[in-house]
């Protein structure tokens, strides 16, 4: 039997507001200027993995479409490389956007579950906020706890690798003064009020 | 300040050529900015006598805006160099009557500029409204009394006696 | 305020106009008009929805003859529009044209502001300015200058053709300058034109002999204009005319001399073919040149670099001795009414996006390349080959290379589309490879023309949605080893494709000539932000520029094809000769004039005037203003520091009454 | 010879752990051609790409912290190896520049700690450093084992490229191509020298993130390089750590990845093990000369 399913979309699919919220980003205005020409797209490394490539997200913003991009994993498969941004012929800064649109996913918590990314996103932002800075492989250590124990140990290889060259370590690192790092992001907390306790 | 409902004044002086044109582009285009500025249309930038700005502020102007083609583009080869000169002597008389800088400015709007006209006139309107209001005739009156009580040589520069201070 | 002045009682009748909902739409007209009925010396007040309209105008000459109105205000558009329109309308209402005073209020107030109670304050205030200026106006003569009939094309391209032989057929007398040895410009390295594919050459050639056999148009090639003065009906030009080293005249274009040079081989990249083919120093810019003569390279003749070389050409032109190596550069000053600048465009330079690979891999070529490859007189006899000698089995075109790009050129080239769908024809007529356009919208709006898009699909042209983001030959798949890769999102199918092909087409968009802004100067012409030429109105005005008596035509404006080109050279050509054949021009009387008894002799005005129109009368002592070259700028006045210059139209009480309108409304 | 270049420098995260051999091979590098880089007082993590998915004014707030601390210690520019850290810094010192609103936010926070940034520190990389104010000519004197024979394919990766080209070419960049034939290394042509190495997706999203890794080791092998140089932590790491799994997904495509400044070491006449060349999982083949030697 063929599973079939209805995707047209209607009025009340859209989340109104939510691409004007994203525009309201500082650096993602220009959004409103794209011409869906597919640039994004074809210069990012990883649109072939994504289930909508970047010049599709740029359209669902637009169009309100908040829920069919804050589930994607579009925005999760991003590395960050910039490509995109450079190469666009109307300069939006896509790789902003996707930073606008990941933290609202992990602020509304509709990131996919188990994915590992999003979870490692948390997982930084704790330590840091706790140490000031990262050691790798805790990190690396908590991330697979959250997320898949047979990742882990798929990595045994690497893992030991790392402790026959002597790069392991599982010494936290830390600032001297944490207290006046945590007092300041306190304070941008109340800037912008948008920073939320992680759960 | 005291009166909440304040708009500073602004007259404009803009040259036929360029920025009376680019003005009307910025109307072609749409461009929306602040209506506190009220265009004057000369020939030329060169035509602004440095009698009508003291006059627009005598008369109550918050600030005078004078608008020329870009050096080099004048319509008629280089009446805006002169008009730059000009200015350049009038500011320093403005500057002794302790009006600010901000307040008489000379911008270079070419005549495809629309989009200038919009960022200059909004700017000056901000800096001026941040300033408050000039009321050059009450300060007149001031200046009087001044100088029939100061010792003081007249012409003093006020930088100089602020530095003296 | 007193109602009486020097001139008398002052009638004053104010018109405030809807302009539809465009200046209604945010100032209330019926408010303002209230306002400013109560003002004195204000007899009539009325709004109306267009006053530019017939019954708009006759409101105005009934109203002077009912009213006994002899001032007259307008709060309307710009003066630039309709001032002309109101001053003819109050002159045939029996008043002095100069009675009349204009106020914008469309461009300058409700088109800019969009709330209601600030925009309808300042009409006021600027209607309030005029009705306090129109008190001092005063009745003014336009004065006339004789205008010389003969006229300036620049540039030799199909624009500047056709408004010369246009203009030379009406019985003008043209100058046709071309900066480089032939006239003919970028249309004449084309093969065919789109959408009809009747051949370039064909059309464009006898357009050619007929600008070199015309008894009207005298044709300068390697030619500059160099200097520009006076205005219009009076312009002095200077042009420089380079050395060829060949006469002209007695050259008869056999060629002989080319084959004679020392050089055996042609060495030197043919600019013709884009470097595509080589020539020698001595050479002819293609075969049907016009003018049909050779032409020596100076940078590259020995004769002329070094002095020491056997001359084999010139025996091979003992008979003739067309070749001169004595010329040199020359200055010739002409006298002109009118000026057309037709000075075209530049292609944009397709190694500024390296990701497309231009001058990285050989087999990614330029659509004007292309171009040179298709015609049967290019370098390849029509054939198109990749660099090893081959037929591409398989050809892809990008499309908008340096358009629609913020960080190149924000344009759209306009004719791209056409232009690539045309070669993708050509391609599939002359090889049997397999044709992709890369595109990002299909722009095809002139006549002719979707049914030119709707054949390329008919004709199996393979057209992909989308921008390509890069051009690379490192292969990934078996099939695309030895190939260049294109790397693009098929927008509509909505994933990411890797396409191998042989060749790679660039459509490189249109850009400002390289010099554009040099010769805006000379001509005292504006350029927009992109560099390209300004006209005076972009829709009323297209080929006008804000300088009277210079016109622009075809690409040196904006991007366009060969038929908008066309229409308009010859919309620039019938400019010029309406205003030659009106005999004069109409000059605005806004000049200076000298108070005598003021005057203190100080010459401080004399150096100040741009057109040496003032001098120191030697009896009187006293500057005197030349009127007829007195050109209004109002410089001399503003610095006059006895006060004794004034100027017609911008009076100091005009002015002061007008400071003091837009100060005083509350 | 210019005498005293001083530099505050941010080592990152990543420089005292995984990308140890990094410090170990530039700050004696750096010393040798007499720069002085001073680690930057209590400095903290950057915030990296991930800090910014999870809070943008936070993500600032964080970066500025080190540029506040930056600009108090002195007039000096800011040194920082890693490419994270350098695009980071760089973006943070642009938005506040751009964006009034961000300026204000963090500025309130700085102010908390009695901290403020006014924009003045300028973020520069290593490369930017040695080519600009060094000079390769200076360099050039100090190479006593020239990298005869080796052919190197470089590769610089995103982020100090992108979008902030400040130094460099975006689309092609050349500095390390310059560095590296002054060490004596022929450079092989690398058309791939600023595609993305997948980033932290090796380690999430292993199918996506290695495929990029490997097509960057297959381009280097094909290309017939013996090593590649790189200039990022997390670029060494991806490139010379997965090569188990890689072997397993897609063949093998076994070339050693190493720190541009363990090449300027090797050419300065240091040793693998100073340079910290062992800790790498694929290791570099002795150099001709140095057989000899050592």
């Amino acid at each position: 039997m063929m599973r079939i399913e209805r995707t047209i979309k209607y009025e009340g699919d859209r989340v109104r507001g939510f691409g004007k919220e994203i525009m309201s980003v500082p650096g993602c205005e220009l959004l409103q200027s794209c011409i869906q020409c597919g640039t994004c797209s074809g210069t990012c490394p990883l649109s072939i993995y994504m289930d909508f490539p970047p010049r599709q997200v740029m359209a669902l913003v637009r169009a309100d479409f908040k829920n069919e991009v804050l589930r994607s994993r579009t925005v999760w498969l991003c590395a960050s490389c910039y490509a995109c941004t450079v190469e666009c012929p109307r300069q939006i800064r896509i790789t902003d956007i996707m930073y606008a649109l990941k933290q609202r996913a992990i602020q509304e918590g509709v990131y996919p579950k188990r994915f590992p990314i999003p979870v490692l996103a948390k997982e930084f932002f704790e330590m840091v906020r706790r140490h000031g800075r990262i050691s790798e492989m805790l990190l690396v250590a908590r991330l697979f706890l959250k997320t898949n124990w047979f990742a882990a140990m798929g990595s045994w290889r690497l893992g030991l690798g790392l402790i026959t060259t002597g790069r392991f370590s599982v010494r936290q690192e830390h600032i001297r003064r944490p207290a006046e790092l945590g007092a300041m992001l306190a304070a941008a907390g109340k800037g912008n009020g948008k920073a939320k306790e992680m759960p | 300040m005291s009166d909440p409902n304040w708009q500073p004044r602004i007259v404009a002086f803009f040259c036929n050529w360029c920025t009376y044109t680019a003005a009307d582009l910025a109307g072609v285009s749409r461009i929306k900015y602040a209506s506190n500025a009220c265009v004057i249309r000369l020939m030329c930038s060169g035509r602004v006598d440095p009698q009508f700005i003291l006059d627009a502020l005598a008369k109550g102007a918050d600030g005078v805006l004078i608008g020329g083609c870009h050096p080099g583009d004048c319509h008629y080869g280089e009446g805006n160099y002169k008009t730059m000169r000009r200015f350049q002597m009038l500011r320093r008389l403005l500057r002794d009557m302790g009006i600010e800088d901000q307040r008489v400015r000379l911008e270079w709007i070419s005549a495809s500029e629309g989009e200038r006209v919009k960022t200059v006139i909004n700017d000056m309107v901000e800096q001026v409204r941040a300033l408050g209001p000039l009321n050059l005739p009450q300060h007149r009156a001031e200046w009087d009394g001044e100088m029939t009580s100061s010792t003081e040589p007249a012409g003093q520069p006020a930088e100089q006696e602020a530095a003296h201070a | 305020m007193n109602t009486q002045n020097k001139n008398g009682e002052v009638r004053i009748g104010f018109y405030i106009c809807h302009c539809g909902m465009n200046i209604a739409g945010v100032v209330d007209c019926p408010s303002v008009a209230q306002y400013i009925a109560k003002l004195p010396g204000v007899v009539v007040s009325r709004d109306y929805k267009y006053m530019c309209s017939d019954p708009g105008q006759e409101l105005i000459r009934q109203d002077i003859r009912e009213h006994k109105l002899n001032r007259v205000v307008v709060a309307s558009c710009s003066p630039s529009l309709h001032e002309h329109t109101f001053r003819n309308a109050v002159e045939s209402g029996g008043l002095n044209p100069f009675y009349f005073q204009m106020v914008n209020i469309r461009e300058h107030d409700s088109w800019v502001h969009t709330d209601r109670a600030q925009a309808t304050a300042k009409a006021r205030a600027l209607a309030r300015a005029a009705i306090s200026r129109v008190r001092f106006h005063r009745a003014l003569e336009t004065t006339r200058a004789p205008i010389n009939p003969d006229v300036l094309v620049v540039g030799g391209g199909i624009s500047g053709i056709h408004a010369a032989t246009t203009m030379a057929n009406a019985g003008k007398k043209v100058f046709l300058v071309e900066r480089e040895p032939s006239i003919g410009g970028q249309m004449a390295k084309f093969d065919k034109t789109f959408p009809t594919l009747d051949c370039a050459a064909c059309i464009l050639t006898p357009k050619m002999s007929a600008v070199r056999s015309h008894k009207n148009i005298t044709l300068w090639t390697y030619s500059e204009v160099v200097k520009v003065e006076g205005y219009v009906g009076n312009y002095t030009v200077t042009v420089k005319r380079k050395p060829r080293y060949v006469n002209e005249d007695l050259c008869v274009g056999c060629l002989e001399c080319i084959q004679a040079c020392v050089f055996k081989e042609p060495k030197f990249a043919d600019e013709f073919n884009m470097g595509l083919s080589k020539r020698k120093p001595i050479y002819i810019p293609f075969t049907q040149a016009v003018p049909p003569v050779v032409v020596i390279d100076p940078e590259r003749c020995l004769q002329v670099r070094t002095g020491k070389c056997k001359k084999t050409c010139l025996e091979a032109c003992a008979d003739r001795q067309a070749i001169d190596f004595t010329q040199k550069e020359e200055l010739v000053e002409i006298k002109v009414g009118n000026i057309i600048i037709a000075t075209g465009f530049k292609l944009f330079d397709a190694k500024r996006i390296p990701q497309y690979g231009y001058g990285l891999y050989p087999n990614v070529i330029t659509a004007i390349e292309l171009e040179r490859f298709v015609t049967s007189s290019g370098p390849t006899g029509g054939e198109i080959v990749m660099r090893d000698g081959h037929h591409p089995k398989s050809v892809g075109f990008i499309l908008c290379v340096g358009s629609r790009d913020m960080k190149t050129n924000r344009w759209c080239s306009r004719t791209c589309c056409m232009h690539s769908m045309k070669l993708a024809q050509l391609v599939r007529e002359h090889t049997d490879a397999d044709v992709t356009v890369f595109y990002m919208d299909i722009r095809a709006p002139g006549k002719g023309y979707e049914e030119f898009y709707d054949k390329s699909l008919k004709e199996g042209i393979q057209f992909v949605r989308g921008r390509v983001a890069e051009v690379t030959d490192w292969a990934m798949a078996p099939e695309e080893e030895g190939k260049l890769v294109i790397r693009v999102e098929d927008t509509l199918a909505g994933f990411v494709r890797r396409v191998p092909v042989d060749m790679i087409v660039l459509a490189t968009g249109m850009e400002p000539q390289a010099d554009s802004q040099e010769v805006r100067r000379l001509f005292n012409m504006s350029c927009g932000s992109e560099g390209w030429f300004l006209e005076k109105h972009p829709k009323l005005a297209p080929v006008s520029t804000f300088t009277d008596g210079v016109f622009i035509a075809g690409c040196c404006q904006g991007p366009k094809d060969i038929p908008d080109s066309i229409a308009q050279a010859g919309a620039a050509a019938a400019e010029a000769m309406a205003l030659i054949d009106k005999g004069y021009i109409e000059q605005e009387p806004n000049t200076a004039y000298i108070v005598e008894a003021d005057c203190s002799g100080c010459k401080s005005c004399i150096p100040l005037c741009p057109y040496t129109a003032i001098s120191l009368d030697d009896a009187t002592q006293k500057a005197k203003i030349n009127e007829a070259l007195c050109k209004g700028c109002g410089t001399c006045v503003a610095a006059c520091p006895s006060g004794s210059i004034r100027q017609n139209l911008f009076e100091d009480e005009e002015i002061f009454s007008e400071i003091e309108g837009v100060l005083s409304y509350v | 010879m210019k005498d005293a270049l001083k530099y505050s420098y941010f080592p990152g995260c990543s420089l005292k752990g995984l990308g140890r051999s990094y410090e170990q091979s530039l700050l004696p590098v750096m010393r040798r051609l007499g720069v002085e880089l001073v680690e930057l007082d209590d400095w903290n993590c950057c915030g990296a790409t991930a800090y910014m998915s999870v809070d943008e004014a936070q993500a600032c707030v964080l970066a500025a912290r080190n540029l506040a601390i930056a600009e108090k210690t002195g007039p000096r520019d800011l040194v920082t190896p890693c490419s994270a850290c350098y695009l980071v810094l760089n973006k943070t010192k642009h938005n506040m520049a751009d964006f009034p609103e961000i300026n204000q936010t963090v500025q309130h926070a700085l102010k908390s700690a009695d901290l403020t940034y006014s924009g003045k520190v300028p973020v520069r990389h290593p490369l930017d450093v040695l080519i600009n104010d060094v000079g390769l000519d200076v360099i050039k004197e100090k190479v006593v084992r020239p990298l005869k024979g080796l052919k190197v394919a470089p590769y610089y990766g995103c982020q100090i490229v992108r979008p902030y080209a400040t130094f460099d070419d975006a689309w092609n960049p050349t500095t390390m191509d310059r560095l590296l034939t002054t060490l004596g290394a022929e450079v092989v042509p690398y058309p791939l020298k600023t595609k993305c190495c997948g980033g932290s997706l090796t380690g999430t999203v292993p199918e996506a993130g290695l495929r990029l890794t490997y097509i960057l080791l297959k381009e280097a092998v094909r290309r017939g390089a013996d090593v590649i140089a790189t200039v990022c932590p997390l670029c060494q790491f991806n490139l010379d750590g997965y090569h188990d799994q890689i072997d397993r997904r897609w063949g093998p495509a076994r070339i050693p990845t190493v720190y541009f400044t363990q090449l300027m070491g090797l050419a300065f006449g240091m040793t693998p093990e100073e340079l910290g060349l062992k800790s790498n999982f694929v290791s570099m083949k002795p150099l001709p000369a140095e057989s000899t030697t050592v």
